[in-house]
């Protein structure tokens, strides 16, 4: 499954797409938006998406998942929007036979979103706002 | 010369002022070139040029490749998601 | 929070367990009861544990992750006694400000759960139910 | 001599056919005595012997620890949880 949403991230529902008897673990990473970005207190997120793009390089995260791992299902949920602190703004979830696989699939997935997907954040400071610039690696 | 489309995404389109323009290149023009001329009518994009990449189709596609009349094409700057 | 029930565990609880606003990311794992086991078709999954000891190896490895990585919290829950297909059996989730540790942690809390916490797993096939033995590696 | 509390728990209690039992052991006796009294009590046990670990106060106990009087010992088959 996957999805760009502009609501809260609906996780129990996610699990539930992941659920197949077969599976030994799920993997779920939610990735959920920082009081302080770059030493700087930040109040609020809002997401930007090119639509299509994004679901399209989405999908094809996910099917780079099964090509690569034995796997059962996996799910990649992208909140638009603005989100506020403490709340998701992406979930990912990996569904395996075997833990290793669910834990490697759902790392790949979230590390080639970050790096792929035409999706942009709007940094809201007391001071003003900001998009993010160019990104190391773990952020 | 061609027209190509151009689709602008957050710091890309809030540095140009607009999400959509038509430039016109002359033949042979590749990607690289686009970005050249689309800096070069909104300088203030200068500062984010060496990041920004393309996307036809909804897939990246290589600063070297050429266009053709009509392609649309999408300026993609950082990406933030996740 | 570490916990043994014998309900089924509550998953949007633990994850508000985690949140925390300056956590940029939460890794759960949820481990999911198989309808297979060496070649063999499972009905259904019993858990016993020495319910003290238990929660006490559950609490060091918990604390362990504390030590071992910057992360925010974690939490450990497990459940007991009868466990049907496709129900969770474990679930742990750590938030940290950056994703490599909570999906470190969570990966160590899980492989160490499986080789150190004293419960233990009866499985009921077509023909018979049986304890589970020494285990390999990722079972 | 001195007097052992054990606890079985799941296959160690089933082959054994109790949860509970005190051993008889001589003074210094280690873990690893406790595990063979046990066994020769409860023969079934033999095939796990290799694999059964012990635990005193909630915590393992290497092998060679020197039991005392009124320990109480739990006998831990292979863990299976996850």
């Amino acid at each position: 499954m996957v999805r760009i949403v502009t609501e809260p991230i609906d996780i129990p529902m996610i699990l539930e797409s992941l659920g197949d008897p077969s599976a030994g673990g799920i993997d779920l990473f939610v990735g959920t938006t920082r009081n302080h970005s770059r030493g700087k207190k930040v109040l609020a997120l809002e997401y930007e998406a090119y639509l299509p793009m994004a679901l399209n390089q989405m999908q094809e995260i996910a099917d780079g998942a099964r090509k690569k791992w034995d796997i059962r299902n996996v799910s990649i949920v992208h909140r638009i929007g603005r989100v506020d602190i403490g709340e998701a703004s992406v979930v990912i979830g990996v569904s395996a036979t075997h833990r290793n696989e669910a834990f490697e699939a759902c790392r790949y997935c979230i590390d080639t979103l970050k790096k792929v997907v035409p999706i942009w954040k709007k940094e809201f400071f007391v001071d003003g706002e900001a998009w993010v610039g160019p990104q190391g690696g773990d952020q | 010369m061609i027209a190509v489309n151009v689709k602008l995404f957050a710091v890309a389109r809030d540095l140009a002022g607009r999400e959509e323009l038509t430039l016109s290149l002359p033949r042979e023009s590749s990607v690289s070139d686009l970005v050249e001329a689309l800096v070069h009518r909104y300088p203030r994009l200068e500062e984010w040029k060496r990041y920004l990449r393309c996307a036809l189709n909804h897939q990246y596609i290589s600063s070297d490749q050429i266009l053709r009349e009509g392609d649309e094409v999408a300026i993609i700057p950082p990406v933030s998601g996740g």
